[in-house]
């Protein structure tokens, strides 16, 4: 890769994850920013945090379950996982998550460890 | 000088697409570096050689031809995107010439090159 | 003659179902499809009133592929074909999308 | 046209005029039931409201004022133009609209005039 | 018997369309008249024969195809929609056979046949 | 290190402008593009902690278009070159649609 390789990259991703392609196109970034050993960081805010919900089955829907590819992330070095506890406070959820080594944390640490990263893209 | 990325993931009939142009036009002649634009979601039909808007409408195409001739600015197809949405560079070849066909290894380059990326 | 309401989207992220929800007539019929099971955990679907007999359903496939537990004296889960003989037996539908 | 010609349509307008297509596809579908000479009643809920706002010009944003085209309504004899007070009132907006006759109502007649119809349509 | 229309208007990369496409063969399969589909918005992607969904992920076009052969079933593409997006039936025939090329003339056609006219 | 926040998407319809002011800091940068700018009639925007320095700007022509009268004591009222700028100025970009 070129020069600042250091650049530090979010993703927030903000949608549910079956009705549309959001979750999955986000996914795709990461890996790739994973597979080149760029740093990468993932962030879960509003519908966003229903990706994470234990439980879920696509095959139900007839979708391919891109969920499952989450378990690869300690493969890619994607270790910066944070979800944000009042997205998931309003919408009724626990702390049970199907991937594990994710960080909960409320608006003030979000933001902060948010404003980190040089790039922020959001799904 | 700081350089820039720019993501566009809205369809050309969208007037957010002119929104995103204009913000590229704006940089571009205030002499501010794009080191490219990638395409991604429905920013992709941008680059189909079929679409037809109402002459009357808009045309992002020409927009992009423009940018793309004058400043040299790349733009960048994610092919994989760009393929569920029926555009392939190998049956019909209906990718118009100015796109570059890429993956997503180019918007970790473009992320890296920029110093700031800016999504649309 | 009631309305089948088709709700597609979730009231966290779209204001799609309060639209619904203010156009819903007594003994009109609600059914939770796709994104719209999401829903269930929305404390708008606490403000329907009790006493105008509106039926609540939910496409049990759906909430199962988003991890969503139905509560089934509150909600009836249904199948597809309910969905589709609903759809004759009501006397119009709206899909909120 | 074939059988049941009296069969009533609506089309409920939910979302805002110009970053996305759906009143414009909307207002396509409204015109062609009007030279058809099929009746079409047309609701304005939500978002929705925005397409009536006065004092809107299109031409800021490079955008072809569809907007304007609502004047030929009337040519079309589409006369059944409601909307919704809740969504006007939750916008801080008053009863000045670019086209005339159009009918603001509460949610409960809103919702009777809507359950007249055999078709609903929503964009 | 009554009869049903149904208007798609999600794209094939959706799991909306997947919902729409088990609707419809729920209703035909319980014997139900559909007098036709009407694809219209983002829908119109459908009849894109350029369309590369991956192998391992859901196929909205075979399920159409076999829906047209068993009883078919009349699809209509609004061309005005589908020429946005990069289809057309003049310069690059890349519209699948299964579909008719319509107007929305016939959208006011089916919603008069039609009993019920239910969007997806 | 200010974040510049663009925001296109408006409270009534997503949960987008929300979730920004989930994330705002102090000194942080908002600029009201595209639909965002109907949010100047959204009470959210009410909720913006006045000590916490944020600047509000909205692009002109977007308003102007949407029929949408700007409070100048409020909110500046910029053009694509200044969004241009606030691009550079700041340390990172966050595109709330």
């Amino acid at each position: 890769m070129t020069q600042n390789s250091k650049k530090l990259t979010a993703i927030v991703n903000s949608k549910a994850p079956y009705s549309n392609t959001a979750g999955k196109d986000s996914l795709d970034i990461a890996l790739i920013f994973g597979s080149f050993e760029q740093p990468i960081s993932l962030f879960f805010q509003g519908d966003g945090v229903w990706q994470l919900l234990q439980g879920q089955d696509g095959s139900n829907i007839s979708v391919k379950d891109y969920l499952k590819t989450f378990a690869a992330f300690e493969f890619y070095d994607i270790e910066n996982i944070y979800v944000c506890q009042d997205s998931l406070t309003e919408r009724n959820l626990t702390h049970y998550f199907h991937i594990d080594d994710v960080a909960v944390l409320e608006n003030k640490e979000f933001a902060e460890k948010l404003a980190i990263h040089q790039t922020i893209l959001r799904f | 000088m700081k350089k820039l990325a720019v993501v566009v993931t809205t369809p050309p009939y969208s007037n957010l697409s002119v929104t995103a142009l204009d913000y590229i036009e704006t940089a571009l002649n205030a002499g501010i570096e794009l080191v490219g634009v990638f395409f991604y979601q429905d920013g992709v039909i941008h680059a189909n050689q079929q679409v037809e808007i109402a002459s009357d409408e808009f045309q992002c195409i020409n927009h992009w031809q423009t940018l793309h001739e004058k400043y040299l600015l790349p733009l960048h197809l994610c092919i994989t995107a760009a393929e569920k949405r029926g555009l392939s560079d190998e049956q019909s070849q209906n990718i118009h010439s100015i796109f570059t066909v890429s993956g997503l290894g180019e918007l970790v380059e473009l992320a890296n090159k920029a110093d700031r990326v800016v999504q649309f | 003659m009631p309305t089948l309401h088709i709700v597609r989207q979730n009231a966290f992220t779209s204001d799609d179902f309060k639209q619904c929800l203010q156009v819903t007539r007594i003994n009109d019929i609600i059914v939770f499809i796709d994104d719209g099971c999401y829903n269930l955990s929305h404390t708008l679907i606490k403000t329907i009133d009790s006493k105008a007999n509106i039926s609540l359903n939910i496409i049990g496939k759906h909430a199962q592929a988003r991890g969503i537990a139905i509560d089934e004296i509150l909600y009836n889960t249904i199948n597809m074909n309910d969905l589709v003989q609903l759809t004759l037996k009501t006397s119009r539908v709206i899909t909120w999308q």
